[in-house]
């Protein structure tokens, strides 16, 4: 439930606008008990959906722990969010608004073009940005400045692929979006993994399709004639209900499996009967209350969708923007101070236990995460099936 | 006006435009959004002044900019991107062996030389696209009007698809897109943050020249009528190719900036919308105005995404939530200003006129006259 | 006498239309020839497979001795040609609207195309482009001062002999008819030609302007030492000016002489002039 | 029929016409001459309806159309023969002529285009010829058969000998009679300004958007001033 | 690649292009008659989408389906009237522009009121109903979008050619003031231009997201732009072209797709309609320009 005292926090009904944001006019004056936190997120273009969801997961911590003491102090925690709207050129002027207003924190991005074209600038401004769900290698590469607290898609395809194996799949097909390195990253490393595991000429075709494509029946078809045991189709929330919905269609049986954007309840609400039998990892549970942080977030987190009128599944990147959330927090109790580059380098001894696990940061700024979860859409509802540990590479 | 006076405001102009940016530089963080913002419109202004070479001064309607940006962009960022940083940026596929041979060999030479690098990356850029527009030119600038902008938009895609294609894994990270390009490098050793304005100035003034020459009177003849033109001894292939090829040259030179302001490019980045956005800039600013081209760049970008983005905040006043401030707001605000501006200037702001100090100096006697002729029916 | 123009069988056909229809003539130097014909005869037409805005189906085009026109298809022609005959006759030569005015054949249009946004000193100054003998480059880095400052001196110069410099900097859209007319022939002037082809100059002209408009040709065909051959329904203004006449019916000529002759040839007045009521 | 009285017409700031009064009588030829730019084709394009009038009142058969759209005015059978032909390039000869008769819906056309083509045989020949490819006369011939198919009460011609050869323009003129005859009301403007006044009952001299001299059509033709601006010197 | 498999990218392609070229017309119809490349002729068709998730929300689909069309239609007809009619005197780039802006309003409207996130297309029961024969399967959708465009077209043309009404039309895409002086009310014949351009993108949306489920405020952008290059393929203006190139650009899309070139699916389809251009410089069926010099 709503613990928060924070204005405005009630209302918002489907405005989606619960949070305790303040606008940036009055909190600039008294800036002695205000500290930002930037939202750097996609709320619309083509990720907007999965920002959304990040957006959420973000608000709602911010409404759990509206203030951090500092120093004996207590500083109001005000989000500042910039819509990124999925695109690099934007991003890069989304990102400055955030260093300009002040922010000494940043969240995000869902997307991690957004997030890797955005690093120089956070970096230039040596403001550390913690990043809930941009799974993609070269987001913290190189960059002091950037964290995250997932795992990445090397990890994830290595996952997928063990699952694949386990489930005694020896042929796969791989679906990518061209120009999307999240898409097609993700299925490299997938490839690479399940190649390793079913031996050579295992992965019997790769197709790809264009951004904003709608129409996968001719990719399919090539599949459906290759008849592989899964396919893999990493790809945005807005493509994955047509995959599915026109694989079945076709009548293509084959297990389909993709990555942590498909754990989103419009994919469900979308492809319907289709869904089900569909596999993918992610990095959340509902289900898994063993870790005392989960077991608090999630009934309360349900209530906030409620109130805002949103499915009460609780997308996973919901729980890491929560978690990017505290770890921001923890950062700067730690640091003891406002300053960005102390708040960074607390941000590098941090460790903690958040919703989705443990998460302490490597030397590049990674979670060390080394298990992700793996859920079918069974009975219309996202099931957990088990959980994958694999040595990263 | 008196032509001294008239150079004595275009200079102190001028003064007050560079004291502001030693002032911005000084003030790096604090001016970090208008820095941004400033850079991104100076960028944008040169494509939208070449756009209007072709489109408002040639009359050749094209919608291929996003392409020719797209070849600067990623030749420069392709032979900037310092090679320490190579495998991290191809981390997928590697980069192809002669590429880096290039590249080291390019690291290992002179400092001074290695200091216009950049320069001379973009510069290479944009003699690439402007080849590429020679050679495309011949067949496609036989077509009119609305032919001849799907056809140049065609070829924005096409390039696109191949920029992106897993073919070009090697050079040009397909799917993944180039990052870690370098910023702005300094020139005369003053700040890098002059580089991106010096660079757009230079090019601006460039087009400017050409306009008001011989060859650009040509191409407003061809704008106007290409029959006449043509009836004047005007080769239209040949002048056509002109325009074209050289737009494309500066549009690519932007291309190499942009790449240089975001730092990080992908093929996704080049797509039609970009084009329709320079459209927007240019029609905005006035089909045929260079000054306005330059001022709706800035009037635009600036609204767009700094002015107006208060609309995407919740807004609290006294307690109460207004309604409608939400995500999004700002872009539907901005596309209802966009229909204003559209539909009440109908010439765009300057309409094909440039600005000068008479005009203005003409535009404040009017605003004075107005209310004293208000006051003069009152009396009468 | 030496010839200026000479058209040789040309035939210009349009799907079915036959326009010109083995079209023979010439023009001598300092010569005004007029071309007259009711309407749809093919003048217009013939004008424009001299200047190469159509190539014709067939025939052969000579200015000053020198073939500048033959039957194979080019510029807007290849468009707009749909005869049968396109592969019968050989390639010979390929001159664009935009050579055969540099050559020396300026004209005027039957619906006048000036340049509508661009002053009535642009259009002019448009006109010494082709003559300019920097290249873009040199144009643009304004190291061609001295060719530019001599282009602007003598487009001046025109404006002033032609009556037109009050109007200089006037857009040339707004003009009124009569001046655009007397504008787009400053411009054909502003080529240089040594031959002049007048596309109905006085349509839209009562008939006082009509008079301005005879002696400004007699005028400038003096001054320029020009060659004149012009289109024309205003009998006054051809019978005063004309040294001969062509007159064309279906494609063909029906009848060439001296305005006398014409005036009174039986066919030329079955076909054209009618019977003249008296004015 | 026609009657307008203190008209007042401006393009943005320029005034082309400004305050001129005249009357049409019901079953008169009245023609307005005047040099390039004196504002004619502006006159009847804002009785049209095509370009609206700063002030001033037109009426047409006692009633007020000052601000009536074109279409309805056309319905009350004006009709206008435009400057520069304006015939539709891609319809063919045969579509333009039906076009005019737009607003007849239902009615036979037959006996209009024997009519029509009986007037001017050249376009029967062409009845198939997109109207863009016709030669100058030929459109001009095609424009006024288009407005005839209309059957006009009050047909408004502007230039209609515009670049047409004599023979046509004799032609033009004695279809002006013609159509006159048949109980058309016709506002001519010429700038064959002695053949214009020859056929009309009545003439305005229109100088720089003001009515200079008003007359019948024999008086102007006599009067010295006019023929030294607008007649040309006389030949023999 | 197998007969069965052919088989079944041609069946997909042809009901893609069928789709295409229902929307393609609505181009077509609008450049012919104002020069005026609709941009947001796209995004109609994704509010299309919209009107039936929220109509068949409470409403069974046979009345949805014509409410929808209407509801469609009203919404091209009022962009029309508030975004292309005050400029009709404008110079043409301002009015593109203005469509320009149209297509951003209602993206970004389409956003901010129904969010990114995809949005489930309702069912509509029997035309998802799945036939197979042998190996082929395919909904009743894919069959009966061809044919029904076929049938639609056929209409058309008799409209346009053989009515009064289509006179009109041909006449006022040439020249609106001597249309007026026919006593043709053009602003009602250019309303009747959108009224059928909309009808038919509200149909071919139903088509379209029927096949394809989910509709988000980006749904449009794609198809507008394949569509239009199928109008500028057939001849912009020409409604037959339109239909041509919409079978021709969704036909070969699939089958390249299914060569596994569909990396270059989209350069492929650019390449063919400028291969057509060099040809054919105005297209398919467009018509040749008739300026007379
Ligand atoms: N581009 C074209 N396509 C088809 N037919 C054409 C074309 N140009 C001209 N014609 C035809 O050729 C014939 C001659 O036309 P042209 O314009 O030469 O006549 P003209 O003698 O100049 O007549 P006018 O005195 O009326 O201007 C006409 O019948 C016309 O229909
Ligand atoms: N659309 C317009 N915009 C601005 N000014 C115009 C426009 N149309 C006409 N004018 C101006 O209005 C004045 C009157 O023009 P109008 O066409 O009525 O003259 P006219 O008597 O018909 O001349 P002509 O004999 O050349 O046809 C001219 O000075 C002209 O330049
Ligand atoms: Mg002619
Ligand atoms: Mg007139």
């Amino acid at each position: 439930s709503s613990g928060s005292g924070s204005p405005g926090a009630a209302s918002g009904g489907d405005n989606g606008n619960a949070s305790a944001a303040a606008p940036a006019a009055n909190g600039g004056d008294d800036a002695g008990d205000v500290i930002k936190i930037g939202v750097f997120e996609p709320q619309t273009g083509e990720n907007g959906g999965g920002g959304l969801q990040e957006v959420y997961g973000i608000r709602y911590a911010n409404q759990q722990f509206p203030t951090v003491t500092v120093g004996g102090k207590e500083y109001k925690v005000e989000l500042v969010e910039a819509d990124n709207k999925s695109d690099k050129t934007e991003a890069v002027t989304a990102a400055q608004s955030l260093i300009s207003s002040g922010c000494k924190v940043i969240l995000g991005s869902y997307g991690s073009g957004v997030s890797i074209a955005a690093g120089e600038i956070f970096s230039d401004a040596q403001v550390p940005a913690i990043g809930c769900s941009c799974t993609n290698p070269q987001v913290t590469q190189g960059n002091d400045y950037y964290f995250r607290v997932c795992f990445l898609d090397p990890f994830q395809g290595t996952v997928m692929a063990n699952y694949a194996a386990q489930e005694g799949a020896k042929t796969a097909a791989i679906i990518t979006q061209l120009g999307d390195d999240y898409s097609s990253g993700l299925g490299n490393f997938f490839k690479n993994a399940f190649v390793k595991l079913a031996g050579e000429g295992s992965v019997v075709a790769e197709e790809q399709f264009q951004t904003n494509q709608t129409d996968f029946k001719a990719i399919l078809t090539n599949i459906k004639a290759k008849n592989p045991d899964v396919i893999f189709a990493p790809s945005s929330i807005a493509t994955a209900p047509l995959i599915i919905k026109q694989a079945r269609e076709l009548g293509i049986e084959s297990k389909l499996m993709a990555g942590d954007t498909w754990e989103n309840g419009s994919i469900i609400e979308n492809a319907g009967d289709s869904a089900e039998g569909v596999a993918l990892s992610t990095f959340f549970d509902e289900g898994d209350t063993s870790n005392q942080a989960a077991a608090e977030f999630i009934p309360g987190f349900k209530e906030y969708l409620k109130s805002i009128n949103q499915d009460e599944i609780i997308p996973a990147v919901s729980a890491l923007g929560y978690d990017a959330y505290l770890a921001a927090i923890k950062a700067i109790e730690a640091a003891g101070s406002v300053d960005s580059a102390a708040i960074r380098d607390a941000l590098q001894g941090l460790s903690y236990e958040g919703v989705t696990g443990a998460i302490s940061f490597n030397e590049e700024g990674d979670a060390n995460k080394d298990m992700a979860f793996i859920k079918v859409i069974e009975n219309g509802e996202f099931k957990f099936l088990k959980t994958v540990s694999v040595e990263a590479e | 006006m008196k032509k001294s006076t008239k150079y004595v405001c275009s200079l102190a102009v001028a003064v007050i435009a560079v004291a502001l940016l030693f002032a911005l530089d000084a003030n790096k963080t604090g001016a970090g959004m208008l820095i941004s913002i400033l850079q991104k419109s100076a960028i944008l202004a040169v494509v939208a002044v070449s756009m209007n070479l072709l489109n408002g001064f040639t009359g050749l309607f094209s919608l291929g900019q996003a392409g020719f940006m797209s070849i600067g962009a990623y030749i420069t960022a392709i032979l900037t991107i310092p090679v320490k940083n190579l495998d991290g940026v191809y981390y997928m596929s590697g980069i192809a062996p002669w590429l880096r041979a290039l590249k080291e060999g390019m690291e290992a030479s002179p400092s001074w030389l290695q200091a216009i690098y950049p320069f001379l990356a973009m510069i290479v850029g944009a003699l690439v696209a402007a080849g590429f527009a020679a050679l495309i030119g011949i067949p496609v600038l036989r077509l009119k009007s609305d032919y001849l902008a799907i056809a140049t938009l065609g070829f924005s895609e096409i390039i696109r698809a191949i920029f992106s294609s897993p073919q070009m894994d090697q050079i040009t990270n397909g799917s993944y897109g180039l990052n870690k390009v370098p910023t702005f490098p300094s020139v005369f050793g003053l700040p890098s943050l002059f580089t991106p304005f010096i660079v757009a100035a230079v090019s601006i003034a460039l087009l400017v020249l050409l306009i008001n020459s011989t060859y650009g009177r040509a191409f407003k003849a061809i704008r106007e009528d290409e029959i006449a033109a043509e009836a004047m001894g005007i080769n239209l292939f040949r002048h056509k190719e002109w325009s074209f090829v050289i737009s494309s040259f500066f549009t690519a030179i932007a291309g190499g900036l942009l790449a240089m302001f975001m730092r990080s490019i992908e093929a996704k980045t080049f797509s039609i919308t970009l084009t329709y956005d320079i459209l927007l800039i240019v029609v905005i600013g006035g089909l045929g105005s260079v000054t306005g081209s330059v001022l709706s760049a800035f009037i635009v970008t600036a609204s767009k995404e700094w002015w107006l983005r208060f609309f995407d905040q919740p807004l609290i006043i006294g307690g109460w939530q207004v309604p409608l401030f939400r995500t999004g707001f700002r872009m539907v605000i901005f596309s209802l200003l966009l229909m204003i501006v559209v539909l009440f200037y109908r010439q765009g702001l300057m309409g094909n006129k440039e600005f000068t100090w008479d005009g203005l100096a003409r535009f404040f006697r009017k605003l004075g006259k107005k209310p004293a002729q208000a006051k003069g029916g009152a009396e009468g | 006498m030496s010839e200026v123009l000479r058209l040789e069988n040309v035939t210009m056909q349009f799907g079915g239309v036959v326009a010109v229809n083995d079209l023979s003539l010439h023009v001598n130097q300092g010569e005004i020839v007029a071309l007259i014909g009711p309407n749809g005869a093919g003048k217009t037409t013939a004008f424009n497979v001299i200047t190469g805005v159509y190539t014709p189906t067939n025939g052969a085009i000579y200015f000053n001795g020198d073939l500048i026109v033959s039957n194979h298809p080019q510029g807007n022609m290849k468009k707009l040609y749909q005869g049968e005959n396109r592969d019968k006759f050989p390639t010979v030569k390929v001159q664009t609207p935009d050579a055969i005015t540099r050559l020396g054949v300026a004209r005027t249009f039957q619906n006048i195309r000036l340049f509508k946004d661009l002053t009535v000193f642009e259009n002019v100054l448009i006109a010494k482009h082709m003559r300019a003998k920097a290249g873009i480059f040199s144009a643009t880095l304004r190291l061609n001062a001295k060719e530019e400052q001599a282009m602007r001196k003598e487009t001046q110069n025109l404006l002033e002999i032609l009556g037109l410099q009050d109007l200089s900097q006037e857009i040339s859209g707004s003009l009124p008819y009569g001046q655009q007319r007397r504008l787009e022939i400053a411009r054909a002037l502003a080529t240089n030609p040594s031959l002049l082809l007048l596309d109905e100059p006085a349509a839209g002209m009562n008939p006082q302007e009509t008079d301005e408009l005879t002696a400004f040709i007699r005028q400038i065909k003096d001054d320029y030492h020009l060659t004149v051959f012009m289109i024309e329904h205003h009998m006054d203004l051809v019978m005063e000016i004309s040294d001969r006449i062509y007159v064309l019916d279906f494609g063909q000529t029906i009848a060439e002489g001296d305005p006398e002759e014409i005036q009174n040839n039986p066919r030329v007045i079955e076909a054209y002039l009618g019977v003249q009521e008296d004015a | 029929m026609l009657k307008i009285s203190d008209l007042y017409v401006a393009y943005g700031g320029i005034e082309a016409v400004k305050g001129i009064s005249l009357e049409v009588p019901d079953g008169a030829i009245v023609t307005l001459i005047g040099a390039n730019g004196a504002g004619k084709s502006t006159t009847l394009r804002t009785i049209c309806g095509l370009v609206k009038p700063k002030s001033g009142s037109i009426s047409y058969l006692g009633e007020e159309i000052t601000n009536v759209p074109t279409e309805q005015l056309v319905k009350k059978g004006i009709t206008l023969v435009p400057e520069g032909r304006r015939v539709f390039p891609d319809l063919t000869v045969e579509e333009n002529l039906k076009i005019g008769a737009y607003l007849r819906s239902g009615e036979d056309l037959t006996e209009d285009f024997k009519w029509i083509y009986d007037l001017f045989p050249r376009l029967k020949e062409r009845s198939w010829q997109p109207a863009g490819t016709l030669s100058g006369g030929e459109q001009q011939m095609l424009a006024v058969g288009r407005a005839l198919m209309g059957h006009p009460k009050l047909m408004m011609m502007d230039e209609p000998s515009l670049g047409l050869a004599p023979l046509v323009v004799q032609g033009i003129f004695d279809i002006i009679k013609e159509v006159h005859k048949q109980g058309v009301t016709i506002l001519l403007i010429e700038q064959n300004a002695n053949m214009a006044l020859r056929i009309a009952d009545y003439g305005y001299v229109l100088e720089t958007g003001v009515i200079t001299m008003d007359n019948t059509g024999a008086a102007l033709l006599s009067n010295e001033e006019v023929r030294a601006a607008y007649l040309g010197k006389k030949r023999k | 690649m197998s007969l069965t498999t052919i088989l079944q990218h041609c069946l997909t392609g042809i009901s893609l292009g069928g789709a295409y070229a229902l929307i393609a017309i609505g181009y077509t119809m609008v450049y012919g008659i104002l020069r005026l490349i609709n941009f947001a002729h796209g995004e109609i068709f994704m509010m299309a989408g919209y009107f039936m998730i929220f109509s068949m929300a409470s409403i069974p689909w046979f009345i949805s389906v014509p409410l929808v069309t209407a509801a469609t239609i009203i919404l091209g007809v009022a962009i029309e009237r508030a975004a292309y009619k005050p400029l009709r005197t404008a110079p043409r780039m301002s009015i593109m522009i203005s469509a320009i802006g149209v297509s951003y309003l209602l993206q970004n409207l389409a956003t901010y009121l129904f969010t990114a996130i995809p949005k489930g297309y309702p069912e509509i029961p029997f035309l998802k109903k799945i036939f197979r024969i042998g190996d082929l399967s395919a909904s009743l959708v894919t069959f009966l979008t061809p044919v029904l465009t076929i049938i639609l077209v056929f209409l058309l043309m008799q409209l346009i050619n053989h009515t009064k009404v289509g006179m009109a039309m041909r006449a006022v895409s040439k020249d609106f003031e001597t249309s007026r002086l026919m006593g043709i009310k053009i602003d009602t014949i250019i309303s009747i231009t959108f009224v059928i351009g909309s009808a038919l993108a509200a149909i071919g949306s139903i088509l379209y997201f029927t096949d394809r489920m989910s509709v988000t405020p980006f749904s449009g952008t794609l198809p507008g732009l394949k569509c239009f290059v199928a109008a500028v393929f057939g001849g912009i203006g020409s409604i037959p072209g339109a239909v041509v190139g919409g079978f021709v650009i969704g036909v070969v899309e699939t089958l390249l797709v299914a060569m596994g070139y569909s990396t270059f699916s989209d350069a492929f389809t650019f390449l063919l309609l400028i291969v057509m251009l060099l040809f054919r410089p105005t297209g398919l069926f467009g018509e040749k320009s008739t300026d007379k010099v």
